[in-house]
Formats: structure tokens, C-alpha cells, sequence
């Protein structure tokens, strides 16, 4: 049970229970802010992020807990972030929108669409000016973010300075309640990338086999010198935007379709007829992300609070803890 | 003038519908665009069900491209339409600034005054719900820096109601700033119009002024109630406009009282409340019995857990201990 | 001699006379601030304006002398403006970048690049709101331009809404002394529009039939209601960027290669060949044009300075004497 | 210390470059970037002939991208560069405030102090070239505000030389604001280093304080010379730094002279002049013998002819006026 097809499905699973007792702990006011849920898009993290090393670099946004997971920041460390605790991934300062975790390279938790893009840009120029050879910087962003100007001028500087960015257009068709459709004048993002000349494709974003394979791919691209390279997951949120939203602008068939090619349950079906996986074995992965989630939450509600009096900390250089990545 | 009305209670966020709705249908070069504010009836539904009243042309779904869509705006009203752009929070509002300062606010000067921009800027803004660093700022301060633009705080029912429409009959840009905690606050209408310049004294007081703005003023209002218990009467003044400011109004309150105290949800450093206290100095300098005190938030990002958020901005005791500084400052000078 | 190709010509040489006195009045420091010439461009303006009519709404850049002598801003008027007086056409509040004409539809004159792509969308989501059918803006704007964002926002809006905007490009190949080739990922500008599914062509900006013809062509698209259309003129500005730029980025020969295609001198050329004009013809032009210049220059010298109590006067709303355009 | 050694004369413009040189040579992570910084050496020629010591990759073009090229500046820091950024003016930075706010000054905090930012970001300020409303903003009160960002203004060539050596030794995001008149000024460099928060004396005096920063630190002196010779002692102090500001330093000389003027290129309202006014009120209220009185902008965007330009922006004699203000109120009070 280690092989890299049961490590795909454990990880969607991880998030999926992660996240689904997330939302629980939202209606009991444990997480409070915003919290916007991964679920239905566990593909595109799990397989993206496994073909990552631990040298690379990840920028995302505020739906981000998933990738987080997948990175390796401990299930503990995120859930006492979402509630606020010191003992969180940011020292509670950040909340769901904001994960942070320097050893990791995981760079936010960013909570303005589009804003994300140029720092992962910067990240990869220092990975560039620096020799790093190798290194990737992989940005999340939904597809939302590329009607903003920072979208169109971070591709532009990675792509004239040729840097080692894997941009990732997590494209669930829908920004809060505003579709693609309405809001591009081009639906084809591939030729947003073009206009870079970046080299794009598109991938099945529910298919967790799909986006690894596909970043493995742009990665050698990118890896090997050949500049950024842009890839379109096709997916879809099966929860609201975010806690607040009540979800009325999406068609219930719509949604049926896609909650039918669900990343998780597919994929398990597959690997059991295929016989890779028994379901035995697939019972006990859901188990397993229960026990890490139920941890997790006993950590959150175990940890302490940031003491008052340390309110204005981390605003400035006050102490040398803080980094930058090497 | 007919005497004030009072009628059915309403919520803020209800009272900006109902300007809005009037405004379009007296007439129809007025429209609202912003990101969701069809279907979806923008983040914090204020524009809810609009859309169907007036169809998508007027109620019209923006991309997310903040610069994009405010400079759409103001081309719109030098086009002869009225438009009201909705930015969502006054978070993403930094995109759009360039559009608002080096367009908006300069066009009618750099042309000599042969064009005007009549469009309605609204946005959401404060922090409060642990929304963090990102989604929690108070920029009011650098809007109401700026030559050009007018910038109203409505804090009532009522002036969001009217303030709204007479935002709308102004010929120039106006920013109108929606405290995300008003949305859901409820009161009667009082009958309109109302102005867009003018302070207003909400609670009468003899022995300090607090002035406070938009989501502040209902914590100086309880802070008045506690400082009456320790007898201590406290008039509070509502700006409503953040720019012009009306120093008259709080020059007039401070020459009676001779103390003040200014309370402002944005950073303390160059800021509102500098402003503030710096115009009432200079108006009633010789009549302060102490330095006007700045109740303000704290130096630092707006954190996300609650205990840390508020602390950092200021809360119903903060503006009580403001007062009594201010109170018995004076007190050791005697 | 009142031909479309005489006028051409003529405003050709109204733009390049007017210049080349501007930038002596420099020298004198008559003229303050920024002066940006258009000397080399005149082709653009002169045949695109040609195809606008009067009720359409013209945008333009800190280069905008050349857009607002053929729009019909009288010479004196402009001139005022240059020297900053209150008879200018902007009451001498707005100097050479800040031209506007209200009731010529002449939106400025504006120094922010790129920052006046959403004001022209605006304009023609008014036209297009308002029922003015057949209204065109046309907004004119370097190639330096299209790297920022504000330009990305601004087609995408423009596109999607389907307005009628005539997006002008006016590569000249250098943003001060940035050139395209260094600043775009993809030099290729028409794909940039092809990335919001907006008609784009390229045009000889070199040559005023051409650039006439092209507008006519791209202004029926519009004006039928076929949405914006995005015209790349290729052309070259013979001085330097503006009057500090010491202009030594660009290669002598390269200089050279386009002066030898100044659009009047090949145009003028043309015309004695083809027997449509004579020299004789075309040394009035040069004549008339330079007596223009001198009244606009006797104008500016006579005109008035705004009293200096008259300070803070437009900056809101004092009087009903400023208009929405209607 | 060492005496401080008087070197060769040097401009403001040559001083700024030899920072960026030595910290280029000193440091290899060092890079500046901008907009025509290469062959063309910038727009005020600040980075003129670097790119011939330092190649292209180190003294870097970008294209006409303000948020793109700022942001990448964030990252590069964050990626363990130490990027120089510059943005041409501060006119243009409103493009970029999306980049500098909610990610520069916000991400130590938001990270609960994982990363820092070392990150400078040069622009030129301000206003006296003609170059009208889109050209002319003094806009650092903006900036002043954020927590998170630290703010300095050099006024001199020694100043130019060691605050941009040291605010490239400063781990968080550093904003430097060059102001366009002081490019051509010239004068020895002190010995360094200078640290990034003190204000500084540059004139004593004992009847009045004034206080200015950037391009109104020469008309204040110039100002205090006139005031001399009608028997005024005027004290001149450079802020330097406009956040954190030096309140110890104003406070230490209002204590002495009882009487402050601020002079602010910065438009009037909310702005930078207010927090200084409000600043010294809070701390020397008692011992002040009249307002502090505010020489600021006029509100009106910045016109392009001379003469309403003068008129919009202080003067030495706006300066004058406003002490002689001061000096008479306080008497007629007195
Ligand atoms: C600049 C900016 N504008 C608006 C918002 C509010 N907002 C938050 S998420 C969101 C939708 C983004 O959609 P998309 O990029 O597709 O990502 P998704 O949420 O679908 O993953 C919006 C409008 C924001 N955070 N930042
Ligand atoms: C946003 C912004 N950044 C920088 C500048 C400074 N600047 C003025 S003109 C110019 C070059 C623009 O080049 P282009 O768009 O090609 O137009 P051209 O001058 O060639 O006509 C620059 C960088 C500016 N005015 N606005
Ligand atoms: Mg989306
Ligand atoms: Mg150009």
C-alpha cells in the first residue's frame, strides 16, 4: 500500500476529511473568517504536489489547505492555524486564508486573487539569479484570477526572463458566483498562455493520475531550463465558494455531473477493479485520515492561545527567526 | 422643513438597496457593476435581487479586474451615464487606486474644469470579522487625502439611505465607505434629504467631544453610556463625511467642552484620527483643557484570531480609558 | 487640393510644423515640463482621425499634440495650452500631456500608461448603454502599454461586453528606451488581442492611406456592432522620448532605415508622381501650416495667465459649467 | 566615532548610485530593477553605467508592469535576492500599492514571523517640474501609515549615501522616497553609516521648530535664514525617517522652543503635516505656546504652469508667513 497510486488517493482523501470536518468546526464557530473549501479539487493538489521536491517552491491562495497537507505540513500544525492557536503553521495570525510554513517552502495562504502571482515570479527569479538549477516555483491560482492585470504581468516577466514557474490555473469554472463564461472573453485559457508564448495545455483536473502525469511533464520543461509553463486544471468545487456563499448560481445537474467524476471515488473504483487496492484497504485510508483529523482538531483544542501582550509582534525585524528561503 | 417621519424599521444594508433601486428607476443612465452583483447579489447582498428588476445590462457582473472596472466607471460617467461601481472591500480597492487618484480625482482639473466624473464609488471596508491582514484594512485615511474625490462614512440606517442618493446626485466622484458590521444594523428612516458634508452630533454632551466615524460610532455611544455612570457627559459626533471634513461642527462642539477624544478603526500613524485631532487643535487650541486623545488601531497587521483582532482595533473600554485621560490630564494640569 | 489625400498630407504637415516649433519653444522654456513628439507617427492620427466623425470620442496618451490638431482643437488653442495659459484648450491647467476638448470629444491627453484603456472602455460602455449607435472611441496608446495590466483588463471588458472601441497600438518599437523585443514574451501584438477574441490586424503606420484604411475597415466592424477592434500601426519616432531623453538606445542605422520612410516626404513623394499634387502644391501646404503655427505661437505669447487666486477652481463642483458628454 | 572626514563633493543622484554599486559589489544577492534602470540608466540617471559593471541580469530592465515587477521584487526577496526596486515615481507606485501593502507590508505578520522581506523599493517624489496632476504627487503619507513598511525620505547627499546602504541592510521592506529636486543637489559625503529612524538637527535654534522633510528641508533653512534676520531663532529639523517617526527628537526641541511649524510638499488634509502636528500636540501640549501651524499643499491636483504650481506647493515664504503665525499668535495669546 505505498506505491505512488495509493499515495494519490491517500493524500485526496487526507484533504477530504480534512476539509469536510472543517466545515463542521466552522458551524460550531471553532474556525471563524472565511474558509473556502478544497473539496472536489483534491486531484489537482495530490498530483501536482507529488511530483514537487522538497526544494521547490509552492505559492497559493486562500483555498489552500489541501496543498498544504500535501506538502507535508503536519494536519496538526494547519487545523491549529484554522482555529487561531499559537501552536498554528502561522502562528495563528494567519487563519485558513493564510498557511504558511517556511521549512516547507509553502508560501500562503494569499487572499488577493491574483496577487499571489508576482511573488511566486520573484520567487523563481532568485532561484534563477541564485544557480539553483532545478528549482521550480508552483503557483495555484483559481481561474478567477486571470481577468486581473497581475495575472497578465506576472506571465509576462516569467515568461521574457524565462523562469521556473509552473503556473496552475485551477479553472472550477466559477469565481464566487461568476462563470468563466461570463467573465472572459476567451474561455480557451490556453491562449492567454500562448500570448506569452508559454507553452499551455489542459489537463483533467479530476483525475489524479491526469495532473501528476501532466506536471511531471511541464516539469521536466521547466526543470530543465525551458522557462514557465502553464497548465489548466478542469475541475470543480463541490461546496459553496466559501461558508458565506449560499451557492444559488450553479445548476443542480451541473453540479450532478461533476460530483459523478468525483477525484476520490472514481479513482478508488478504478484501483479496485484494477486490483491495485481492495476496498479493505481503501476503508482503512479514510480511517486513517479520520484518526490524523481527529488529531489534529485535539491538538487545535489543546493548544494555547497567543498571549495578548504579543499582539504587536512580526510586524518588523525585532529578533532574527524570521527567514528567507535558501 | 416637514417634521421627521419615523419609518418602519429597515437594516443598513437594505436602506443602501432602496437608494440604489430609486436611483435607478428615476433614471435610467444609473447602473451598478462590480464583481457579483447580479445573480449573486454581491458579497455582502446589498445589491441582492436587483437584477432581475433591471436586467443584467444594468446590474452588470464585472471579471475580477478592480482597475479595469472602476476606470470602466469613470469613462461611463464622462460618458453620460451614472455609474455606481461596487468594489467589493476597499482591500482590493488598491488596485483601482491608480483609476481613482491619477483619473477621477484629477480629470476635471487637468481639463480646466470642462469634464466631471459623477460616478459613485462603494466599497466595503473595516475589520472585525477575523478576516486577517489581507481583508481587514481601514483605508479611508488615503482617500480622504485626496483633492478631487468627496468620501462619506454613512453609520446610520438613515444616511445610508440618503447619503447614498445624494452621493448619486454629486457631479463628482464620491466614495462611499460601507462598514462590513453595519450591514446587518437596524433603525427607522428618517426622512431625507440629507446632506453629504455635514457632521452630526448623535448624543449631546457637555464635558467631551468624541468624534468617530461609520463603525465606530456605536462603540463611542456605549463608551458615552459607561461614561456617564462615572459622571462624565460625553457628546458624540458622527463625521459622516471623511472628506470635506465639517470642522466647524466639531470646532463648535470643542469650545464647549474643551476636551476631545477621536476614534478611528485605521492605524493610529498618519491616519484619520491625525488629521482630527491636529483641525481641532488648531481651530480650539486656546479652549483645550488637555491634548486631544487618539483612540486608533494598533500598529500591525490586522491578526486573525479574535482575542488578537480586537485588540488591535479599538474597542468600547479603549475609548472609555481615552476619555478619562483626557479627563483627568486635564484634571493634573488644573 | 481638397482631396482626402491633400488633407492627409496637409495634417501630416500641420503635425510635423507644430512640432518642430514646440520643440524650439522648449528650448526657449516657453514649453515646460514633458514635451513627447510625435514627429515620424503622423500617419496614425492623421488617417485614423480622418475616419472618425464627430460624434465619436477619441482617447490618447502624453503624445497627443498630432490627435488634437486633426481632431480639430484650433492651433491657438493647443498652443495656449502648451505654455499654460487660460485660453488654452485645457485652460492651461494640463500643459502638453493633458489635452482635452469637451466639445470635440478629445478625452486627453493622459500620462499614466496604459491607465486610459478603461477610461475609453467606459466611454463606449456609455455609447453602447445610451443607445448612441454607430459611436466609436478610439483610443490610441504605445506598445509600452500592452504590459500592463490595466491594458489586459481593459480588452478583456471591452470584448466581453462587445463596445465599440477602436484600441489603437501605436508601436513605435520603444518605451523610452525599452524596446518592444525586451519587454514583450510574445512580440507578436496581434495574439495579444487574439487572447480576448478580438479582431486585430497589423498596419503600415508609415503610410496615411494605409492607416486610413485600415480604420475605415476596423471602424465598420465596430460601428456595425461587431465589438472593439485592436489595430497594431508599426511605426517610429524620429526624435527621442521626450526632451531629457538623451535617445541613445537606438542604433544609427536603425534611425536611418525609418527616416528614410517619413511618411510625408514618401507621401509627398507619391502624390507629385502620380500628377496629384505639385510641388508647388505641397509648398503651400508647408507655408500655410507654418503660418498656422505662428498664429497659435502669437496667440499663446498674447494669451493670459489664469490669475493665481483662481488656484483651487476645478477641482469639484463650483459652477454647471462642466460637462458629461452627451 | 571618528571625526567625520569632509570628502569631495558628490550629488545627491551620485550618492544614491554609489550605494546601489557598493552594495552590488559587496553582495552578490544584490540586484536592482526597474523600468529603463539599464542602458538607459533610469529616469533621474540614478543606475546610470551600472549595467556596464554589473551586466543585465543584475541591473535589470522590466517592462512598463508596476504590481508585476514590484511583486517580483517581494519574491525575489522572499527567494533570498536582495532586490533594489526601482519605481520610476510615486505616481506610478499606485499601480503597485496592491504588491507593497497587502503583500510586503502584511506577509512577516500574516506568516506569524516565518519570513521577512528585504526588500527596498526606491521613487521619486514630488512635485516643481511642471509636470501637472498625473506627474506631481507627494504621496508618502501613504505610505507612512502601513505597519510593516518602513519609510525614509534622504534630504541630503550624506543621507542619500548611507540611509539606502542601510535601509539594503534592513531585513524588512524598506520604501526610499528620492525627491526630484534634490537629484542635482551637491555637497560632501559624511562619513556613514546613519541609522534610518533619527531625525536630525539641521539648524539650531531656540524661538520656533520647524519641521520638514525631503524637498522642503532647504526651503526651511532658507525660511529660518529670513526668520533670522527678523529676529526669530527658528531650529530646523529633518525628519529623515517618516516611519517609525523620530517623536523624541520633535518633542525634545518643541520642549525648548515652544513653537512648531510643519512644512509638507504632501497635500494638507490627512496627511503627513497632521501626524507631526498631532504628534508634537500629544507630547509637548503644555508647553506649547501656540498651535502647531501646517505649511502644506494647497488641495487641488498640482496645475502645470509655474505660477499656480508655486502657488500650490510651500514656498519659502509660506514658510516665513506660517512662523511669523506662530511667533505673533503666541504674543497676542501671550
Ligand atoms: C483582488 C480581489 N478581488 C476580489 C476578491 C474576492 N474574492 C475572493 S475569492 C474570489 C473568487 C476567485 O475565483 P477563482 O480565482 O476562480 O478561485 P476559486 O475561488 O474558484 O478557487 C473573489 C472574487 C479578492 N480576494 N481579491
Ligand atoms: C504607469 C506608468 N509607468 C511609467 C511611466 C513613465 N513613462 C512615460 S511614457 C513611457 C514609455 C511608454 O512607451 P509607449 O507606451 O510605447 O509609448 P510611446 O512613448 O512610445 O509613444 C514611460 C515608461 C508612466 N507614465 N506611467
Ligand atoms: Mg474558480
Ligand atoms: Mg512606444
Amino acid at each position: 500500500m505505498t506505491g505512488p497510486q495509493t499515495k494519490l488517493l491517500r493524500d485526496m482523501i487526507r484533504i477530504r476529511v480534512f476539509e469536510e470536518r472543517c466545515a463542521e468546526l466552522y458551524g460550531q464557530q471553532k474556525i471563524r473568517g472565511f474558509l473556502h473549501l478544497y473539496i472536489g479539487e483534491e486531484a489537482i493538489a495530490a498530483g501536482v504536489i507529488s511530483q514537487l521536491t522538497k526544494d521547490d517552491s509552492i505559492v497559493a491562495t486562500y483555498r489552500e489547505h489541501g496543498h498544504a497537507l500535501i506538502r507535508g505540513i503536519p494536519a496538526t500544525e494547519i487545523m491549529a492555524e484554522m482555529y487561531g492557536k499559537a501552536a498554528g503553521c502561522s502562528g495563528g495570525r494567519g487563519g485558513s486564508m493564510h498557511l504558511f510554513d517556511a521549512e516547507r517552502r509553502f508560501l500562503g495562504g494569499n487572499a488577493i486573487v491574483g496577487g499571489h502571482l508576482p511573488l511566486a515570479t520573484g520567487l523563481a527569479l532568485a532561484d534563477k539569479m541564485l544557480h539553483r538549477k532545478g528549482r521550480v516555483t508552483a503557483c495555484f491560482f483559481g481561474e478567477g484570477a486571470v481577468a486581473e492585470g497581475e495575472f497578465h504581468e506576472a506571465m509576462n516577466l516569467a515568461s521574457i526572463w524565462n523562469l521556473p514557474v509552473l503556473f496552475c490555473c485551477e479553472n472550477n469554472l466559477y469565481a464566487m458566483g461568476t462563470s468563466l463564461q461570463s467573465s472572459e472573453s476567451e474561455t480557451n485559457l490556453s491562449l492567454k498562455a500562448s500570448s506569452y508564448n508559454m507553452p499551455s495545455w489542459s489537463v483533467d483536473g479530476m483525475d489524479a493520475e491526469a495532473t501528476a502525469g501532466a506536471a511531471s511533464r511541464a516539469l521536466d520543461t521547466v526543470r530543465g531550463g525551458g522557462g514557465p509553463v502553464f497548465l489548466e486544471f478542469r475541475t470543480y468545487r463541490f461546496r459553496a465558494h466559501s461558508m458565506f456563499d449560499p451557492d444559488l448560481y450553479r445548476k443542480p445537474d451541473e453540479v450532478a455531473k461533476w460530483t459523478e467524476r468525483d477525484p476520490i471515488s472514481t479513482f478508488s473504483a478504478q484501483l479496485t477493479s484494477a486490483g491495485t487496492l481492495t476496498q479493505e484497504h481503501i476503508d482503512r485510508l479514510w480511517v486513517e485520515a479520520s484518526q490524523e483529523t481527529q488529531d489534529a482538531v485535539d491538538f487545535a483544542e489543546a493548544a494555547e492561545w497567543e498571549p495578548v501582550e504579543n499582539l504587536e509582534d512580526h510586524v518588523g525585524a525585532t529578533d532574527g527567526a524570521s527567514v528567507v528561503l535558501v | 422643513m416637514t417634521a421627521p417621519e419615523l419609518a418602519a424599521e429597515t437594516t443598513y444594508r437594505d436602506a443602501l438597496r432602496e437608494a440604489i433601486r430609486e436611483a435607478m428607476i428615476e433614471d435610467e443612465r444609473v447602473f451598478i457593476m462590480g464583481e457579483d452583483v447580479a445573480e449573486y447579489g454581491g458579497t455582502y447582498a446589498v445589491t441582492k435581487g436587483l437584477y432581475k428588476e433591471f436586467g443584467r445590462d444594468r446590474v452588470r457582473n464585472t471579471p475580477l479586474s478592480e482597475a479595469g472596472f472602476v476606470g470602466a466607471g469613470i469613462g461611463a460617467a464622462l460618458g453620460g451615464m451614472l455609474p455606481i461601481v461596487e468594489i467589493m472591500t476597499v482591500n482590493f480597492s488598491l488596485l483601482a487606486l491608480d483609476q481613482i487618484v491619477n483619473t477621477a480625482a484629477t480629470l476635471r482639473h487637468m481639463s480646466g474644469g470642462q469634464f466631471h466624473i459623477p460616478v459613485v464609488i462603494r466599497m466595503t471596508t473595516g475589520a472585525g470579522r477575523q478576516l486577517a491582514a489581507q481583508h481587514s484594512h481601514s483605508l479611508e485615511c488615503w482617500f480622504a487625502h485626496v483633492p478631487g474625490l468627496r468620501v462619506v462614512a454613512p453609520a446610520t440606517v438613515t444616511d445610508a439611505r440618503w447619503m447614498l442618493k445624494a452621493a448619486m446626485a454629486d457631479p463628482d466622484p464620491v466614495i462611499v465607505f460601507e462598514h462590513n458590521g453595519l450591514y446587518n444594523s437596524s433603525g427607522p428612516v428618517l426622512p431625507g434629504p440629507v446632506d453629504l458634508t455635514t457632521a452630526e452630533i448623535r448624543r449631546p454632551g457637555t464635558d467631551l467631544t468624541i468624534v468617530a466615524s461609520a463603525g465606530m460610532v456605536s462603540k463611542s455611544l456605549e463608551a458615552a453610556e459607561q461614561l456617564g455612570d462615572r459622571n462624565v457627559s460625553a457628546e458624540v459626533i458622527d463625521l459622516r463625511s471623511l472628506r470635506p471634513l465639517d470642522r466647524a461642527t466639531l470646532a463648535k462642539s470643542v469650545e464647549h467642552t474643551s476636551r476631545a477624544v477621536v476614534v478611528d478603526e485605521g492605524w493610529r500613524s498618519v491616519g484619520l484620527s491625525a488629521e482630527i485631532a491636529a483641525g481641532i487643535t488648531e481651530d480650539c487650541f486656546y479652549r483645550l483643557d488637555a491634548p486631544v486623545c487618539r483612540v486608533a488601531s494598533r500598529e500591525v497587521p490586522i491578526p486573525y484570531p479574535r482575542h488578537l483582532e480586537d485588540a488591535a482595533i479599538p474597542q468600547v473600554h479603549d475609548i472609555v480609558a481615552g476619555a478619562m485621560t483626557v479627563m483627568t490630564g486635564s484634571l493634573a494640569d488644573v
